[in-house]
């Protein structure tokens, strides 16, 4: 489903973030990527949904390469890609509702399909009494979770996760984990960018450590740290 | 585009413009003013066209006739001079008694003149001829003393070329003046449409990060500047007419000898223009301003 | 404050005014257009105003006397204008001969007026009488008409009273035109600054948040604000004094007989107003502005 | 040296953040503030520096009256506290540098003294390279790390600090908690609102949890949950 190869990234201020990136993710897989603060999770991520462009190689995603895609494609693939962004990016001027619904206004669904939808993300985050609270009347997880409920409303293809459990208490980080995995059971492909030792170690899935921009381990049924 | 779609837009640009209370407010000020300005400046500059086309209407050239013509002939070079010359629009003749009258009057009502000049005139007939263009006076004055029998032509010279000089340059200079208001008050408008989309340039980005299209995050703003740029022209014109309405009428009282313009169809145009001017700006502004940060 | 702070605030300055590039030039450039109409304007007004009072000293009262009265008795007149009635400024005797030679010219050169009227002047002597003031023309007239030995004042009557109309209202709307247009411009100065500032809102914030004082976060948006005033009032007078002074160039080659203003020192005293204007306005903007964001 | 006496705090929207709160916080102290999201953790550290007032009772800092402060004085309490805020606050327009040395620049000390520290700030969060980075140009954890370098630049009396591990790995985790430890070595009081579990269990310390907006527990020597 997604193919890297050979991908590096280098910023424009020089800072090397990834380099030689190969890496095959299958359709329906659940994938950790772990490393170091500023290892490059979050670069990668980028690239996948093109924040950003790879300085050198080719991201294939569905047997295309996304790098070829027309201005005009691009939201279309990321519409196929949900994401929670490590700063939850939310609509400031936009109620916890109308940043939820948001997802499915640019899909143009009717709507009395997105309410009902909206609602129901909502309840599964938590947060079915905050609808019409704006952002900054949030608290930090609370925020986490809409950027989460938003990710996950229009059941996209792809969802990946930037540290979605960061703001979370224990006992919300393994509900939001179970979200996922459902999420995953359903046939979407979860790619989790996280520090979460515990969350990582709880269920046994693929993991990508990263440690300077380079995959330094990718084990099919791993842990947070390293086993050897 | 579909109508949900549509009302969604709308809703949206409603919102936002809520939302956003003292930010549109401020752009609604701003489209106002400038709309203002350049509207009073064009009813300025149309006003002035209007006067000075009445003052070079009233350009008149004279020209005498030799004493010794008798009556007849003079009649037969009015017909000439009308006929044959172009440009000229009307002849009218002043013969010599009118103009002994009036040089009697001149000097009182009870003076002797005519008895002092021994019952025997010695002035010559006129011709008072309007041309149709200002721009012809002179020539049509050239062709005129060309005929024989005209002594001497008398069109203002000098002053009517100073006057044409300094009309020249009040259209110039209002034209001038005219377009570079409509200029600035356009980069003005489109200034602050700007800044207003640029403190929401993080809301546009992650639009995209959402999969929204250029269109889809572009249409609310679009309407949203032309609810803007409508509120505010209306509110610019509206003002702009009553004040204009009472002025003329307070000037028409004082100054009723000039021309203004209080033609409704005129004014209704003009007004239709500036509208339209608001409206393109605010929307054109807010588009323009949006696919700058559209480009994530 | 100590010298150090200072410098700490003038760094900042220079460094926001750079990383915010492009808001600094459109600030630069709405306080340049804005300065310049308010410039134009004023320059527009002033001259308005030049040519007015010129024409305005231009207003002659001209009295015939009576044909009877000899010519000593006359020169006795004059005097007694000159002295008795207040506000005259000069008074200019046309004896009877001359008037008899113009109205001879007025008929060709080869006129038998003189002849015809048979050795006999018909005509008055008259005086032409300068007022100093305008507004004084009326009494004047009246004053010299009521001198036994005048018998008809004339002095444009309808013509001047329309004339002083006009110029009234020139003024009144030039100055009205002047303040609102000042007051718009300061406006639109404001809101250009207040939007930029609100680009910032949350940086103030931060700040405040650390512990900074409120003035401590002011200065360097006061200095900004200033910087920008300045060089937007830089621009737009540079301008300004260029284009005005070949505009007058051009003007005087055709309109010499126009008084424009091209007195260094009263450009100059405007020009500086205008620096100054901009200079208060941006800096006073942008504290204002600041001011609304120090509330956390 | 920090006095709660009956402190309430609802929101304009009708929110109860928090209820009831007593508490005295000794000099010195090393304080945890646990709770699910949304417990009122930030709302408690926002009352403290005076970023909300509460609706109902009274709060002390140094025996004096923080909701008695006048508009002027509020700067000079914010001094004596550093903050590491949850969404960290960076000025945008500043390098990592200037972020870092404007807390001593609004102490106006001289700049001799500034730059030593900052660099000697920034190196003990691990940013020494990141200097003249904007907060745009780095990773989340990054950002965090800035935060917390400004927070503790200029040895404040009281340390505040809202889950400051939040987008930290947990090798990144352990290091700023000996960087907060050392500080409360020095006298510095630190409060550190947390979900991390693992933080809280490895130094046994004060422990106060939060559930609705009201104290539920507070053990001395405690751990994230509660050990009955
Ligand atoms: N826009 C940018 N410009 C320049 N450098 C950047 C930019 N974004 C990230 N970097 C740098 O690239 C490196 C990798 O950043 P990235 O955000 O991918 O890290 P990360 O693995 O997500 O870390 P974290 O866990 O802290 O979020 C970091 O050193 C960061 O400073
Ligand atoms: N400005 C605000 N206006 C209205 N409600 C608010 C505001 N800030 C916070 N709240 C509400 O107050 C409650 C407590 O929020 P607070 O930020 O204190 O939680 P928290 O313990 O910090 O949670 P987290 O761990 O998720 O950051 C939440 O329900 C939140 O929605
Ligand atoms: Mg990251
Ligand atoms: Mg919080």
């Amino acid at each position: 489903m997604i193919q890297l190869f050979n991908v590096s990234k280098v910023y424009s201020n020089g800072v090397k973030a990834l380099s030689d990136i190969n890496l095959e993710i299958e359709k329906g897989e659940f994938l950790f990527i772990v490393g170091a603060s500023g290892a490059g999770k979050s670069s990668f991520i980028k690239l996948l949904i093109r924040d950003e462009i790879p300085t050198k190689g080719q991201i294939m995603i569905g047997g295309r390469s996304i790098l070829r895609l027309k201005r005009s494609e691009v939201p279309h693939l990321r519409r196929k890609i949900g994401v929670v962004f490590q700063d939850y990016r939310l609509l400031e001027n936009r109620t916890v509702f109308e940043n939820v619904s948001f997802a499915l206004e640019v899909l143009q669904c009717p709507s009395w399909q997105i309410k009902p939808r909206a609602l129901q993300v909502l309840q599964m985050v938590g947060l079915s009494s905050k609808c019409d609270a704006f952002p900054a009347q949030l608290s930090g997880g609370e925020q986490q979770r809409v950027a989460i409920a938003r990710a996950i409303i229009n059941t996209p293809r792809i969802l990946v996760a930037d540290e979605p459990t960061g703001n979370l208490d224990p006992d919300n980080s393994k509900e939001i984990l179970k979200i996922l995995y459902r999420i995953n059971k359903l046939g979407t492909t979860v790619i989790v960018a996280t520090h979460d030792q515990e969350m990582v170690d709880s269920i046994r899935k693929r993991v990508i450590a990263l440690e300077k921009g380079r995959i330094v381990r990718d084990d099919l049924r791993g842990a947070y740290r390293c086993e050897a | 585009m579909r109508l949900r779609t549509v009302l969604y837009f709308m809703r949206q640009a409603f919102v936002s413009l809520s939302r956003n209370g003292w930010m549109s407010i401020l752009s609604v000020a701003t489209v106002a003013i400038a709309l203002f300005i350049i509207g009073s400046f064009f009813l300025l500059v149309a006003n002035a066209n209007a006067i000075a086309s009445q003052l070079e209407s009233d350009v008149r050239i004279v020209a005498f006739v030799d004493v010794s013509v008798p009556r007849e002939e003079v009649l037969e070079i009015r017909e000439k001079i009308s006929k044959d010359i172009d440009g000229v629009v009307d002849v009218q003749l002043v013969p010599k008694e009118e103009g002994l009258k009036k040089l009697g009057e001149r000097f009182g009502e009870n003076n002797n003149l005519i008895t002092a000049l021994g019952g025997k005139n010695p002035l010559p007939d006129y011709f008072i001829i309007r041309a149709e263009q200002p721009q012809e006076v002179k020539n049509i004055a050239r062709a005129v003393d060309g005929i024989d029998q005209v002594e001497k032509v008398d069109y203002g010279g000098k002053v009517i070329e100073r006057l044409f000089e300094i009309l020249r340059w009040v259209r110039l200079l209002g034209w001038a003046a005219m377009v570079m208001l409509t200029g600035a008050a356009v980069f003005l408008i489109s200034v602050t449409i700007r800044l207003t989309v640029y403190a929401r340039h993080k809301e546009i980005n992650i639009m995209k990060y959402i999969g929204a299209t250029d269109w889809f995050i572009s249409w609310p703003f679009f309407l949203e500047g032309m609810i803007l740029g409508l509120i505010g022209a209306a509110i610019a014109l509206g003002t702009l007419y009553f004040s204009y309405v009472s002025l003329i009428q307070n000037l028409t009282l004082t100054l009723n000898f000039i021309p203004f313009i209080s033609d409704p169809v005129f004014l209704g145009r003009t007004l239709c223009w500036l509208l339209l001017l608001g409206v393109v700006v605010g929307a054109l502004g807010s588009l323009i301003s949006v696919r700058r940060y559209l480009k994530v």
